[in-house]
């Protein structure tokens, strides 16, 4: 347990916790970059080089960007007078608390038959692309098509209004 | 501690920390982010059982992983597309106020 | 003696380092070649501007500064100096700690950059597997300090340029990938001293560039375009159209935080030009056989300057275009051309080595460029521009 | 090549090898444009569709000539390339191509019989509006055949196959606004699909037992000794071993793509399409893709002699293709649509071809294979000009006097005709047809093939004089008078007329070096085998068959040429025969009141049981249930009305408040999931613990 692993999940769970405590949404879509940074950092830290940067570039790179451009087409970015958590929050905080528990107990139980410090494997880039379009070629293929379904899908229904104006406009 | 059960209990909390968010803010962009967080808690999972699993070279949790990025990205396109969707019917992303379909 | 002129930066770096204690060294050197780094593109970056408005100005007919120093070339000096005294404002309902956090987030991605860029023989400061994937994931999180910047500055014409700017950077970084994939499709590898390996070959005397391969060539004009997109350089230059707003995502910035807005295009110029050169133009591996014995490094740096100019040049030469334009362009044309590029790639990469994969890849890629160019042409109504005035 | 390619070990191939693919590649590419091209785009699509069949053509000699150069430096011709094109889990599926004699002797012939009648078709459709859709399905035609052929991969070959089945499809309804010509592309279609169901099977099967399906492999192919021996060890149903029962399946598909008997009900009907199509699927190429295939496996159908030097599988294979020959030559004899009796004479010549490869093997049953699609290829051709000059008429009856308005047809079409019966010594037929005939005659199994086999010839000469006679013989029987059709379209067929009378010598007893190619041994021209008295006898029987067939139908139907309402001479002469042979012996009626009766009946009886059995059930339910609430409400509204109405005030307020579980809110039902993990967590780790 290296200061550095200490350091990242601090990070990370700073990043976390204020991504969901902040009042100003854009604020909070900032932390979550924060957060996906450390765990870029963290998978790094895991000698896994690869989903790392991959993380950094999904996710920073495109899903933080969606949400930001998210919260101003929907005027997200003021922050709503009669406060930013649901009426119902104590119930929701306890259960999360529960979850934790539940997650925390049940490491704490299994903590002896875990593996201790193992050799750091080394995987090159190549390897994985090799294993992408051999064993996990037809996931790959899956995953191609959901990824083309979401785009299309996406896109319909972010303009579907904007179609129907146009329509009406012609007529 | 092991090594993994630290990666493991990051993991947890920052699942936890996710699905307080998703449960208790009224944003429902706010909600897409905790459950954008618990998947990444997943992630993190994933990755440190392949790193510190008994076969680092098969991949399993690495592929795991990257497969499971990709469909988050899908995930997060189309949830927020819905959420816009929603907002231009509603005027709103309050998820309190998005109660049509009670009982 | 030659040998040692071409690896003189690591030596000085391997003899100033053996003065430490060894456990020091390998961090050591690493800070020592970011400090080189650091210092080196931004003095190339003083001196790419005062290049640029001389150049500028005599494209448009001016003389340019020629007022400090001999033919103005201690301008950027001066502008430097002004920068650095100038008052550092900060709008009164601005969002200070982001709006603080954007040129800082911004120049540290792009400096992180460089990090993989090889600029000479054994002259790379982490030579990653995934060294390409690396500096992409950098390049994304520049648009995040973008949209910071026009956001946390509340003024509409700084979050319509940001808005503007990352709608950009995000339809030109898919291009920009595309093409950069065909090069790992030949390479087999992501990493990029890998990669310049593979072109550091020659015969009759003719590097192995990968411009100088059908698909390399269209791959390498698809990175063009999407470079000068990514860097929001003319005709690509919406973002901070003068015209139409102020000064874009940075118009509520002034002194030195603007100059680090500056400075941060400039050197994300540079290290994507960097790139560019290595992907396509073999980095630093000389352009024939028997121009060998020059120095690594200064191929590299004279082919960045290469681009450099070229970028310039562009920016002399033609008009910014209307935001549908840009998208269409990226979206309709240069992203299908990138995936036909892959596919052509691909058949290279698998049809045996002869004149046949020359010209069916060739022939595939005119093909596909005439047609979508033709049909594009169309669906715009254009046209070969017809001079009322001048003739 | 590449790493994927790599893990399979290649031996060195020839340049030509190399580019093979080129040859199916390059017609694809093309459809695929003239695909894109508008209506307009007639000439465009044209020259494509030529041009690129051109190209394969030259490539498919240059690839003949490597291998007529390796045989005559007495090496046999077998280059391979393979490649792996999926993998998934432990296996992985390969392709590739294959150039050995076999090969590049139907690339030859395919390509130039398509080419010939591309060029041909230039004339035939000019006034056709749907021409470019027409030359891209062609297009894509010939080059899918091609890759039949040189397919190394039976699922390779199968791809090519139902690729060739769809543009067959696409050709026979490719006049769709005919409602005949719809159901026949349907017939044709739905007919092959029967049998590659079993081809299929008998691929995975095949796959399954070797781990593969390339042919030749470097000894790991499928139908290489090393898996041969796996599969005969492998015992199937019926006394078969695997061997000879993926041989049947195979054969199946064969049969049902080549018209044999029991599926052969589809090829009569597919003459609907434009006559090009017929002579270039249905005559020349597609249909001898079927005997192809046989050829290609024949190690595989061969595998594991029983007595006799032949196995269960080829003498099915025999048994089928003869009484086919017969059956489908019978039925010609009583047609008199000018095409379909072309049509019986094809699925009868596949029947000798099969017998061919049954009794003879390979060699012999191929040679009939180009011979037949050459003469074939001509006839139809030259029925098309006949169609074409008489005004789109088919029916023989109403034509005649063709001799001196069309003399170059006449003459064009004689000389097939000749070739068809098997006229001696100077036409391929004879020679093509003397080889089977030899073969069933020194066939150890039976007599009964070679008899039928001969009775067949007989036949053929006797429809195909009486189609001549009527058609060419006598004086004009129909509406305005024909005339001659343009050059491009009798050029092709004076092409086709020489090689259908050229081809002969190459497959002669005294030089058989096409059957030496084949084989790989050398051929070497001895005259003494022409008189070797065995095989004078037979030629001397199938000469005496030819002749006796010709008189008998001059006899029949000599220069009189009967008005078109006439019965026909043979119909006086045996009115029963007639009708059932005019009837194609009710096979399709057959099948009408067997196999789609029977769906039709099993479709009305679910019907029924759905209307009045299932529905009836229900009906009563509902009846019984609307009594009982009948009987409830009046219950309710006498006598326990006033507590009632208080228990449902009761339940209305459980219900609402059970209803506020159904929030509508997405958080509630998160808090509930929630909730579950954590109860399941916790379950779980209880048991883990105890």
């Amino acid at each position: 347990m290296s200061i550095v692993f200490y350091l990242l999940a601090a990070l990370t769970v700073a990043g976390g916790l204020a991504a969901v405590l902040l009042k100003n949404t854009v604020h909070c879509a900032l932390a979550l970059t924060v957060a996906f940074a450390g765990l870029a950092l963290l998978f790094l830290n895991l000698d896994a080089q690869f989903a790392g940067f991959a993380q950094i570039l999904v996710y920073i790179g495109a899903v933080a960007i969606l949400v930001v451009f998210a919260i101003l087409l929907t005027r997200g970015s003021e922050t709503p007078k009669d406060g930013v958590f649901s009426r119902s929050w104590l119930a929701g905080l306890a259960i999360a608390a529960a979850v934790f528990a539940v997650l925390g107990w049940a490491l704490l139980q299994s903590a002896r038959v875990l593996p201790h410090e193992t050799a750091v494997p080394t995987v090159t880039v190549q390897q994985i692309g090799v294993a992408l379009v051999g064993r996990y070629v037809l996931p790959l293929e899956i995953v191609g098509m959901l990824l083309t379904a979401a785009l299309i899908g996406a896109v319909i229904v972010a303009m579907h209004e904007k179609v129907e104006h146009e329509k009406e406009g012609s007529k | 501690m092991t090594p993994l059960t630290g990666y493991l209990l990051v993991a947890a909390l920052l699942f936890s920390i996710g699905l307080a968010g998703a449960l208790t803010r009224r944003n429902a962009i706010l909600v897409l982010i905790g459950i954008e967080l618990m998947l990444n808690a997943a992630n993190l999972n994933l990755i440190a059982f392949w790193r510190y699993g008994p076969h680092p070279e098969a991949l399993t949790g690495m592929m795991f992983a990257i497969f499971s990025i990709a469909v988050a990205a899908a995930e997060a396109a189309v949830g927020l597309g819905l959420v816009i969707q929603i907002h231009r019917h509603a005027k709103t992303t309050d998820l309190d106020q998005m109660n049509r379909m009670k009982g | 003696m030659i040998e040692n002129l071409d690896q003189i930066f690591v030596l000085l770096q391997h003899w100033l380092v053996s003065f430490l204690p060894a456990s020091w060294q390998p961090a050591a050197g690493v800070l020592l070649s970011v400090a080189a780094i650091v210092c080196l593109f931004p003095a190339l970056f003083a001196l790419t501007t005062v290049f640029e408005r001389k150049g500028l100005a005599r494209i448009q007919n001016r003389l340019g500064p020629n007022r400090v120093g001999p033919f103005g070339f201690f301008q950027p000096i001066a502008d430097g100096i002004k920068s650095l005294t100038k008052e550092d404002i900060v709008p009164s309902s601005a969002d200070a700690a982001v709006h603080f956090l954007a040129p800082v987030l911004l120049v540290v991605t792009v400096f992180m950059g460089f990090a993989v860029l090889p600029m000479g023989r054994n002259m790379v400061l982490v030579d990653l597997d995934a060294g390409l994937l690396f500096y992409f994931a950098m390049g994304a999180s520049t648009e995040l300090a973008v949209f910071m910047a026009g956001w946390s500055s509340r003024n509409k014409y700084s979050l319509l340029g940001a808005m503007r700017a990352v709608a950009q950077m995000i339809s030109y970084e898919v291009p920009l990938l595309m093409s950069s994939v065909a090069v790992v499709m030949i390479t087999g590898s992501l990493s990029l001293t890998k990669i310049v390996e593979a072109q550091n070959h020659y015969t009759w005397g003719f590097p192995h560039w990968y411009i100088f391969t059908p698909w390399g060539f269209a791959g390498f004009l698809m990175y063009a375009i999407a470079t000068t997109a990514e860097t929001n350089r003319s005709p690509f230059d919406l973002p901070e159209g003068e015209s139409e707003l102020v000064a874009g995502y940075h118009t509520e910035y002034s002194g030195f935080k603007f100059a680090l807005f500056f400075l941060g295009e400039y050197v994300a110029m540079f290290s994507i030009s960097g790139l560019g050169t290595t992907l396509f133009l073999g980095g630093w591996s000389a352009p024939f056989s028997f121009l060998t014995w020059v120095p690594s490094w200064i191929w590299f740096f004279s082919k960045l300057m290469l681009s450099i100019f070229v970028f310039i040049w562009m920016r002399g030469t033609l008009p910014r275009l209307r935001q549908d334009q840009l998208m269409n362009f990226a979206w309709k044309f240069v992203l299908p051309m990138c995936l036909v590029n892959l596919l052509v790639t691909g058949l290279w990469r698998f049809m045996g080595d002869g004149w046949l994969r020359w010209a069916l890849c060739s022939a595939i890629l005119m093909i596909t460029y005439a047609g979508m160019g033709l049909a594009e042409m169309r669906r715009q109504r254009l046209g070969p521009r017809s001079y009322r005035y001048a003739e | 090549m590449q790493e994927a390619i790599s893990s399979i070990p290649q031996l060195a191939v020839s340049p030509i090898a190399e580019i093979l693919w080129l040859i199916p590649a390059v017609p694809i590419v093309a459809a695929g444009l003239s695909a894109l091209l508008k209506q307009s785009g007639r000439n465009t699509s044209a020259t494509l569709a030529i041009g690129s069949l051109s190209f394969s053509l030259l490539l498919s000699l240059v690839a003949f000539a490597h291998v007529f150069s390796d045989w005559t430096a007495g090496i046999a011709t077998h280059e391979i390339v393979n490649f792996t094109w999926m993998q998934f889990g432990a296996s992985n599926v390969d392709l590739g191509w294959v150039l050995d004699p076999l090969s590049a002797i139907m690339l030859v012939m395919v390509s130039f019989v398509g080419l010939l009648i591309f060029i041909y078709s230039t004339g035939y459709m000019k006034h056709d509006e749907n021409f470019t859709r027409f030359f891209c399905f062609m297009s894509l035609f010939a080059g899918a055949m091609l890759g039949v052929v040189i397919a190394n991969s039976l699922l390779l070959l199968f791809m090519c196959w139902e690729i060739v089945g769809l543009t067959s499809y696409l050709l026979i309804g490719f006049w769709y606004q005919k409602p005949s010509a719809a159901a026949a592309a349907k017939k044709a279609f739905l007919t092959t699909r029967i049998g590659d169901v079993f081809f299929l099977l008998g691929i995975v099967w095949l796959f399954a037992q070797t781990g593969t399906l390339l042919f030749y492999n470097n000894g790991a192919g499928s139908i290489e000794s090393a898996s041969l021996s796996v599969l005969l060890t492998q015992p199937a149903a019926l006394g078969l071993t695997a061997a000879g029962a993926i041989g049947l399946l195979i054969f199946a598909g064969a049969a049902g793509k080549s018209g044999q008997f029991p599926l052969h009900v589809w090829l009569p009907d597919a003459m609907e399409g434009p006559t090009p199509v017929s002579a270039l699927i249905h005559a020349a190429t597609m249909v001898a893709a079927g005997v192809f295939l046989i050829a290609r496996v024949y190690p595989l159908m061969a595998a594991g002699a029983l007595v006799g030097g032949t196995t269960m599988a080829l003498t099915v294979v025999t048994w089928v293709g003869a009484f086919t020959a017969v059956f489908a030559a019978l039925i010609a004899v009583a047609q008199n649509d000018i095409k379909r009796i072309l049509a019986y004479s094809t699925v009868s010549q596949l029947g000798y071809m099969m017998a061919g490869l049954g009794m003879g093997g390979v060699a012999v049953g191929i040679f009939h294979l180009i011979t037949h699609a050459f003469f074939k290829a001509l006839l139809f051709l030259g029925a098309g000009s006949v169609i074409h000059g008489c005004h789109e008429e088919q029916n023989i009856r109403r034509m005649g006097g063709l001799k001196s308005d069309m003399p170059l047809t006449f003459l064009t079409y004689a000389i097939g005709m000749l070739a068809l019966c098997g006229f001696p010594l100077l036409f391929s037929g004879f020679w093509s047809k003397d080889g089977i005939l030899e073969a069933a005659q020194h066939w150890s199994m039976a007599k009964a093939p070679f008899y039928m086999l001969v009775f067949g010839a007989l036949l053929t000469a006797f429809y195909m004089t009486r189609q001549m006679v009527y058609v060419f013989g006598g004086h004009w029987r129909g509406g305005k008078p024909a005339q001659e059709s343009p050059a491009v379209m009798i050029v092709p067929l004076g092409i086709l007329a020489f090689f259908a009378m050229a081809l002969g010598f190459i497959g002669t007893p005294a030089w058989p070096w096409f059957s030496a190619i084949l084989d790989g041994n050398a051929a070497n021209l001895d005259l003494n085998a022409l008189i070797e008295p065995g095989l004078l006898t037979l030629m001397a029987i199938s000469t005496v068959m030819v002749f006796l067939g010709i008189g008998w139908a001059w006899w029949f139907y000599g220069d009189r040429s009967p008005k078109p309402t006439v019965p026909d001479a043979l119909e006086k002469a045996a009115p029963i025969a007639w009708s059932w042979l005019s009837h194609k012996f009710y096979v399709d009626e057959f099948y009408g009141v067997t196999v789609i009766a029977f769906y039709g009946w099993w479709s009305r009886v679910s019907d029924w049981l759905d209307r009045w059995i299932w529905g009836g059930v229900v009906a009563g339910v509902a009846w019984a249930f609307s009594l009982g609430a009948r009987l409830n409400r009046f219950l309710d509204n006498n006598i326990v009305d006033g507590g009632f109405d208080k228990g449902c005030e009761e339940l209305t307020v459980g219900g609402g408040l059970l209803s506020r579980m159904q929030t509508g809110r997405v958080q509630t039902y998160l808090r509930i999931l929630a909730l579950a993990v954590v109860v399941l967590a916790a379950i779980l780790i209880w048991s883990y613990k105890t």
